[in-house]
């Protein structure tokens, strides 16, 4: 047990590591002059301010050295400021980590739901019109790219009827539509995944055996088929938690929502590298809690991985 | 044709009296439309009284599951079934709806189906699962329900049932599982068990044990249907056996008179197919110096714990031309790691394996790879030993190439193989999908032999077979051993397959050999405990 | 467009109290005026939070603010300023001549890394002179006219010396950091979001201009970033803004509609334009400019693109800037026949497989680099893109980054570069056309001009005090740039602004932008 | 499969085949130029004359959709494919490098994986700047680890299958099996991947110019029209209408007839 510990905590140290290692090869393979990029226009105004700014970053030390200081600043904890906005990368993510995070974890539950009901009714069931009806509704929520999505439902539900307020994280309201636009398309595919895992345990001689005992049809799906199903839903974390982010970029976006997704594109566009570094840090790291999380999960339902 | 001991005392007494319980007639179960219909049940009728035993037999695809899935209305979805008359105990089947379906099963009917094995939800504590009837039939209430769960489990012969309900499926042994399966369809106190192929996933010994079980079962008045394509199985149990064969019943009767006297050629194969009735005469032992040897082998895996698991302790074998060696064991024994070090796909922990009197073992592959043409090898289960994109003339095609048979001379070659093992140019150009599980065998066996190989390997080459066409194999095998004066290691869990074959024999367990000796004195007075065990279990009559 | 009326004004005393939400564009980078680009954003949000010592007028004249009065000396070389003695910052801090030196000294300071404030002081700035402690004196290298201009935008306002200096490299995140005597009092600033000001109960300083007297009427005025068009819009129609940013697809619902008020303001500055990079081929030559000049149907585009939001423009100069030359409207039209003609004389004669002209084998390429643009400027780079093929001019737009952006701005590497600036001083002239104004030194000359004669008229309206002077020196200006085809302007860009009926009192500064120092609530 | 299920399944072929015929030769479907502005008829409605409508600068919208389709649909098919590639090399490196470079290509892979999907085009296009073939590689990177992860975990199954170990019992060369049995077995399930991974690829595009980072101005790819587009949503609904619908109906297309692949091809060892 603790040697899987360890395990798994070296090949997440490796995995952040990596994601320094890639983002620091990123910023310098970024054309154009970092100076320039930090300075903006005003690059040039006053000598000096050019060779200061240099010096202050170290862009002028052998590549190695920048890493092995880069990485040194690392581990202190120290994600370095953000050209942009001068201030601390810690900073500038930590405040608009919380809207991302409400964003998410509220479209993480809806598709979660949605999904579940979805496949627990329609698995296994032949009548083409119910089942039909709802793969084709997974099948088009899946292929709305999130910011066409958005922007419909902006138009209609915002615009047009106005249901929901356009705009802000202000309220349950204001987060519905944005959660919806993440939601969907995610729900589209996990639904699908689901019951497809539903079917594969319809069709197995446990469940079978359970019809034999008498069981009721949506008994053997909620006590049998269901939890089979989550397997194969929860395989897909890797994937969900990679949607969630590009999803939140993109509704970020299109809602005008404060949150990380906004603050990356801004950093991407404007060069501002240290934040992006930031994110992809800390992308990675969401990424090692959550497959630990899923490792976790599998582990409390399904006994047969637990050691014995 | 006698009756063995063991089936005058298991079988239960024949009570006429009795009102019919399950009462079926012209039975009619289809699958799928149009072009693709299988008519899997073909009118058949059927008759169980109250205490009976009813047995079904017959091979693979002869239609036996879907019967006994119509029966309890979960033929499955795409089935149509029909019936003239589908009665248990007066009631018309037929008429039921899903509620009533629902108290039935389970209630009236109970149900072990085929797959002991994964008959049990995997993700649910055993106990839960034994209690599912009761719960559902309300016939304890919730907090009673454990308590119930012990007693049936302690009826069943599951020992220390309070531990065994508090764990999953895969911590129990295919045994125990099985008769979790039997506690939870017993539950709920049904007048009919039906029971598809109980013993098919099961060890010898096991297998043996859950015959027993059932046969205590009917003791409580119960009646049974039990399904098996093991005419030696199904003989020490039944009152009356029904051989069925393409969705039909094509005999029926007594079980004495109908293993005594068959009067379908069908009936009669599938007595002549029960290995080791009469087992043959022992050849002269086999002198020369032996091919292969094996001295003191040891390998070991890793175990997910951390442990390490000894697949084979110290293990030592020496085969010598024209003579077959069997190794048996059940399962887990260490049999394929044995048969793997011999292949060279594994290397030993420690100890040696020299093949024509040359070290084989801990050689590099490239230096292995000329000599690989003077060991054959058949698989255990041929179809997932075909790239399963080749047609039959690639495969065998490809071990041709491997020996160096130019090409063009590669086709009339393999038309050569397929004709010895009783195949024609016409499976040239089949994919292994298509052929049948003996035409994939025997494909196997061409292929092995393509090599023109000194040794052959057999790892389990018939336990995936029908009795039949397991039959027809091994006669193949041993003609082909005698034509071409092969040297066999011959690896199986069935004793009564290496009686039938085997000059020698090789018992393991847990890795280690614990005895050997020739064929007739080990079967005849085996020394050891556990031979004895394997031994008692062979089902005979 | 112009100085109108303040509007909603005269329907009874203005009410105090309430809140008012006002729907921005998008949040700048650095929200700190001294620090960060000339940016609508910043100069909205600071002109609440900070004062200056003059204030201009709608017209462009010039009134006492922060200073009571002040003194052109040394020749145009220095200005001396009498400031007021009852003005206290946010924090409690008095207003003093100190604290105009700190601030001034502060934005030149390398550190500050000032992206356009410290361009105010046109590179001249020696430094400023306690003289007592209310009277400073700002002094120059050379007489520098554009000053006082300069003194009155929210980039140059009067911060607290104390927050300069404790707050150091927080500046720029803005809210709270951001001290000032305005009358409002930033109180938080959550990025990408929302800044949050509260009325400055004590504000009594306020320039003697209509809307701007003092104090604010509203107690709460939190200004939404809200970068999405639709969005800003929506949030408008909503009633969750009360004041909104209109983007020109949005402005023709707004205007029309008896729920909303519609203001808009012609921007002052440089007209958003293309510069043609005179440095390198093919327009070093003077034929090829003006061929793709006269290729050019404008009216058209910049009607239909813009939604007859925004005029054409036919200088470089914004028509609400002091000293636009009005002569140039209309002076030259769509001439594809001459374009074709001189690009002939030009030596451009062959054509190739897609039909664009070439000389010695070479396309007549030209390109046209852009950092992220919004739809309308694409529609305007397309449209314009197709209307130079007809002439057999391959025009290549190229979207870039903003490390890529100023490589090839300093670099000289591109054919066509677009710049709008908004101030309302004719001398932004010197930033695009002054020969020692190119890009590296930190300049706007995107065309790469250098001419003695344009500099000498450059020059001459920077150090005149006479207005009818320094107005004809910026038209010749603008003459020669238009007639020498450096550059194409294309539009005069105005604020767009939508705001409830309820709201009252909204005025615009002499940049275009909205005062909302004089903003209150109807019922 | 019954009959309207066939019916519907034919359909859909036939659909995407006109969709691949917009793509390579968008002239059959439309005269009407897709990137030429005529600003006399700016913003019209869908009439008889301009089915899609027009946008701000007079463009035929259905003529940019049918122009739009080989943008898509090259990058689409063309990170699939970019991905597949490296994926198979990345892959199969892994499976047979043995134990130091499978462990470096799986935390490699791994750490790829770790970083969202987008993220990755992202940094990719802030290297490479904006443009269709940068697109088309970030959007190929995007998606290269979890293809070669598939690839990977199905050649590690092919080269301990029976089929394989019973090759090697016959003698036969390293080489010879990894060509005749490992490769081809090995890339069959990625038929169906790679459809499937289209529709996704063709949604990663359309994001990627959502956000400007795509196909330079007036190329009339769909994401940069629904984003242009999508300001006029009240004066003109059509003009990001059309092209979003477009991006829908392709992915909705291909996930479907991946799946009827997968039916048809996959697991054909079963
Ligand atoms: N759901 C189904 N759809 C189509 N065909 C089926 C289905 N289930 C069974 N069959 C076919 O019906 C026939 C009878 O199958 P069944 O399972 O009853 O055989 P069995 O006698 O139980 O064989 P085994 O000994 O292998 O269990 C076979 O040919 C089988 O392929
Ligand atoms: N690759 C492996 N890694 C770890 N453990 C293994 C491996 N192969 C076999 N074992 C273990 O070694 C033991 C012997 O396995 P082996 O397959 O040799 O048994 P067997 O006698 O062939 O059984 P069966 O009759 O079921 O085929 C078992 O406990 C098995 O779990
Ligand atoms: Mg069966
Ligand atoms: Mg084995």
């Amino acid at each position: 047990m603790i040697r899987r510990i360890l395990g798994k905590l070296a090949s997440a140290v490796a995995v952040l590591w990596g994601a320094a290692t890639v983002s620091f090869l990123t910023l310098h393979l970024v054309p154009g002059d970092p100076a320039n990029v930090l300075l903006g226009g005003a690059a040039a105004t006053s000598t000096g301010l050019r060779e200061q700014v240099i010096a202050e970053y170290g862009f002028d030390d052998p590549v190695l050295v920048q890493y092995l200081r880069y990485l040194g600043r690392l581990l202190t904890g120290d994600l370095g400021e953000s050209y942009q906005q001068q201030l601390p990368v810690a900073t500038v993510i930590g405040e608009q980590l919380g809207p991302t995070l409400e964003l998410t974890a509220s479209a993480t539950v809806v598709a979660v739901l949605v999904a579940t009901l979805t496949a627990t009714l329609t698995a296994g069931r032949r009548r083409p019109g119910v089942r039909g009806l709802t793969s084709g509704l997974e099948l088009f929520a899946l292929s709305l790219p999130a910011f066409w999505l958005g922007t419909l439902l902006l138009a209609v539900f915002s615009f047009r009827l106005g249901l929901f307020p356009v705009a802000g994280d202000i309220g349950v309201s204001a987060l519905v539509l944005p959660t919806l636009t993440l939601a969907l398309p995610i729900a589209g595919i996990l639904a699908q995944t689901m019951r497809d895992g539903m079917d594969a345990a319809l069709a197995q001689p446990f469940a079978v055996t359970a019809r034999a005992r008498g069981l009721g049809e949506l008994a053997v799906r909620a006590r049998h088929a269901l939890r089979h199903a989550l397997l194969p839903a929860i395989t897909l974390s890797g994937w969900f938690v990679g949607n969630l982010f590009g999803g939140a970029v993109m509704v970020e976006s299109v809602f005008a929502r404060p949150g990380l997704g906004r603050v990356t594109l801004d950093a991407i566009n404007g060069k501002d590298i240290p934040v992006v570094t930031g994110v992809v840090l800390l992308s990675a790291v969401a990424f090692v809690v959550i497959s630990a999380l899923s490792d976790l999960l599998y582990r409390i339902i399904d006994p047969r991985l637990r050691t014995a | 044709m006698t009756s063995g001991p063991a089936s005058k005392l298991l079988a239960g007494p024949p009570l006429p009296a009795d009102p019919v319980l399950l009462d079926v007639d012209g039975l009619d179960v289809r699958f799928g439309r149009g072009r693709r219909e299988v008519h899997a049940v073909r009118g058949i009728s059927l008759r169980v009284r109250r205490g009976e035993c009813l047995a079904i037999v017959g091979e693979s695809g002869s239609g036996k599951t879907a019967t006994a899935r119509a029966l309890v209305g979960l033929a499955g979805p795409g089935a149509r079934v029909t019936a003239a008359r589908l009665d248990l105990d007066g009631q018309d089947l037929r008429r039921l709806g899903e509620r009533q379906w629902r108290r039935t099963r389970g209630r009236r009917i109970g149900f072990v189906f085929q797959d002991a094995l994964v008959s049990l939800d995997p993700l649910r504590r055993v106990g839960d699962e034994v209690a599912e009837p009761l719960l559902v039939h309300r016939r304890v209430t919730p907090r009673a329900a454990p308590g119930r769960v012990r007693e049936l489990l302690a009826e069943v012969g599951v020992p220390d049932p309070d531990l065994r309900a508090r764990q999953h499926p895969h911590q129990l042994s295919g045994g125990l599982r099985q008769r979790a399966l039997i506690a939870s369809a017993m539950a709920a106190d049904p007048d009919l068990l039906i029971a598809d192929e109980p013993t098919t996933a099961l060890d010898v010994t096991i297998q043996a044990q859950v015959l027993d079980l059932l046969h205590a079962m009917r003791h409580r008045g119960m009646a049974l249907l039990l399904i098996s394509h093991d005419l030696a199985v199904v003989a020490r149990l039944a009152d009356r056996i029904a051989v069925m064969r393409d969705g039909e019943i094509v005999e029926s009767g007594p079980t004495a008179e109908v293993l005594g006297a068959a009067r379908h050629a069908y009936t009669r194969s599938l007595i002549a197919a029960v290995p080791a009735r009469t087992p043959p005469p022992p050849r002269p032992p086999a002198t020369g110096t032996p091919i292969l040897t094996c001295a003191a082998l040891v390998k070991g895996y890793a175990a997910p714990g951390g442990e390490r698991i000894d697949a084979v302790q110290d293990v030592g074998l020496a085969l010598r031309p024209g003579e077959t060696l069997g190794v048996v064991g059940e399962s887990g024994a260490g049999k394929s790691t044995l048969a793997r070090l011999i292949l060279g796909l594994a290397e030993p922990d420690a100890g040696e394996v020299r093949f024509a009197g040359r070290p084989w073992s801990g050689l590099p592959e490239p230096a292995r790879r000329p000599r690989r043409r003077d060991l054959g090898v058949i698989h255990q289960d041929p179809l997932s030993s075909f790239d399963p994109r080749f047609t039959v003339e690639r495969v065998i095609g490809e071990a041709l190439g491997a020996i160096g048979t130019p090409a063009r001379r590669r086709r009339p070659a393999t038309v050569d193989l397929l004709e010895q093992v009783g195949l024609g140019a016409e499976h040239l150009g089949c994919r292994p999908l298509r052929l049948s599980g003996g035409q994939r065998q025997r494909v196997a066996i061409a292929r092995a032999l393509a090599t023109r190989p000194r040794v052959l390997l057999c790892d389990e080459p018939v336990s995936a077979l029908d009795v039949s066409v397991q039959a027809r194999v091994l006669d193949l095998l041993t003609e082909l051993r005698d034509r071409l004066g092969l040297a066999m290691l011959f690896i199986t869990h069935d004793l009564a397959v290496v009686r039938q074959v085997c000059d020698r024999v090789l018992v393991m367990k847990d890795g280690r050999v614990v005895e050997s000796g020739p064929v007739g004195t080990v079967f005849e007075a085996p020394a050891q405990p556990y031979t004895k065990a394997l031994l008692a279990a062979i089902p005979r009559w | 467009g112009g100085a109108a009326a303040p509007s909603g004004s005269g329907d009874g005393p203005p009410r105090n109290g309430g809140s008012l939400v006002f729907a921005i564009t998008s949040g700048t980078s650095c929200l700190n005026p001294q620090a960060s680009p000339n940016s609508t954003t910043t100069a909205t949000i600071g002109r609440a939070i900070v004062d200056s010592l003059v204030a201009q007028d709608a017209d462009g004249k010039l009134h006492p603010w922060l200073a009571r009065k002040w003194e052109v000396v040394d020749g145009g070389r220095g200005y001396l300023f009498s400031l007021r003695d009852d003005v206290k910052f946010h924090d409690g801090t008095p207003f003093d001549a100190a604290a105009v030196k700190a601030n001034f000294d502060h934005i030149v300071r390398p550190e500050t890394k000032s992206q356009y404030a410290a361009s105010l002081f046109g590179g001249a700035y020696t430094g400023t002179e306690v003289v007592d402690q209310h009277t400073a004196k700002v002094t120059f290298s050379r007489p520098f006219a554009p000053f006082l201009q300069a003194a009155s935008t929210a980039n140059l306002g009067i911060q607290s010396p104390k927050a300069l200096a404790e707050f150091g490299d927080k500046l720029c995140a803005g809210g709270e950091y951001t001290v000032g005597t305005g009358p409002f009092r930033a109180e938080r600033h959550i990025k990408n979001q929302s800044v949050d000001l509260v009325r400055n109960p004590d504000y009594a300083w306020g320039p003697d201009l209509e809307g701007r007297r003092g104090p604010a009427h509203v107690d709460r005025l939190t200004f939404r970033f809200l970068p999405e068009e639709t969005v800003r819009v929506g949030a408008l129609t909503s009633g969750q803004a009360q004041v909104a940013v209109l983007p020109v697809t949005s402005v023709g619902r707004v205007s029309g509609n008896p729920d909303y008020e519609y203001h808009q303001r012609r921007q002052p500055g440089e007209s958003d334009s293309l510069f043609l990079n005179t440095s390198r081929a093919p327009f070093d030559d003077e034929g090829v400019r003006t061929a793709f000049i006269r290729a050019v149907d404008l009216d058209p585009i910049i009607k239909g693109v813009y939604f007859g939001v925004y005029e054409r423009a036919w200088s470089p100069l914004s028509p609400a800037t002091l000293g636009y030359d009005p002569t140039l409207e209309g002076s030259w039209k769509h001439d594809p026949a001459e374009s074709d003609r001189l690009l002939d004389a030009a030596g451009w004669t062959g054509r190739d497989a897609a039909g664009y002209r070439t000389k010695d084998g070479r396309r007549l390429t030209v390109e046209w680099p852009y950092l992220d643009q919004s739809a309308q400027a694409n529609s305007v780079g397309e449209a314009i893109q197709a209307d130079v093929k007809k002439v057999g001019i391959e025009l290549v737009r190229r979207s870039i980054d903003t490390g890529t952006y100023w490589d090839l701005l300093h670099n000289g590497r591109y054919d066509i570069w677009q710049i709008g600036y908004v101030r309302a001083e004719p001398d932004v002239l010197s930033g695009f056309f002054l020969s020692t104004s190119l890009p590296k030194a930190g300049g706007q000359n995107a065309a790469r001009v250098s001419d003695q004669q344009v500099d000498a008229w450059l020059r001459e309206g920077a150090a005149s005090t006479d207005e009818a002077a320094r107005v004809k020196a910026y038209q010749q200006v603008q003459r020669w740039a238009v007639e020498k085809s450096v550059v194409l302007p294309l539009a005069v860009t105005a604020t767009t602004v939508g705001a409830s009926r309820s709201v009252r009192g909204l005025v615009f500064d002499a940049d275009g932008r909205p005062v909302l120092t004089g903003v209150w609530l109807a019922r | 499969m019954s009959a309207a299920a066939r019916l519907g399944r034919g359909f859909g072929w036939l659909l995407l085949a006109v969709l691949l015929l917009a793509a390579v030769a968008p002239g059959l479907f439309t005269d009407l130029p897709a990137t030429e502005p005529d600003l006399s008829s700016a913003l019209r409605p869908p009439d008889a004359a301009h089915w899609f409508g027009t946008d701000e600068l007079g463009r035929d919208v259905y003529s940019r959709v049918v122009h739009g389709a080989g943008y898509s649909l090259l990058v689409g098919g063309g990170a699939v494919l970019l991905a597949i590639a490296g994926a198979t090399v990345i892959g199969l490196l892994a499976a047979f490098g043995g134990g130091p470079v499978d462990r470096a290509v799986v935390g490699g892979l791994d750490l790829l994986l770790a970083l969202p999907g987008l993220l990755l085009s992202l940094l990719v296009i802030t290297v490479t700047g904006a443009g269709t073939v940068n697109v088309l590689l970030a959007v190929a990177l995007g998606s290269l680890p979890g293809f070669a992860r598939v690839i990977r975990a199905q050649a590690l199954v092919v080269r301990r299958s029976e089929y394989v170990e019973a090759a090697r019992c016959l003698g036969v060369r390293r080489g010879a099996i990894l060509w005749r049995h490992v490769v081809p077995n090995t890339l069959a399930p990625l038929l169906v991947l790679g459809t499937t991974g289209v529709g996704t690829c063709v949604v990663a595009g359309a994001a990627l110019s959502f956000l400007g980072l795509g196909p330079q101005a007036p190329a009339p790819e769909w994401g940069t029209m629904v984003s242009d587009g999508r300001h006029l949503l009240d004066q003109a609904w059509w003009v990001a209408v059309f092209p979003g619908l477009a991006i829908s109906l392709t992915v909705i297309l291909v996930t479907v007839l991946g799946r009827d692949l997968e039916r048809t091809f996959g697991a054909p060892a079963g």
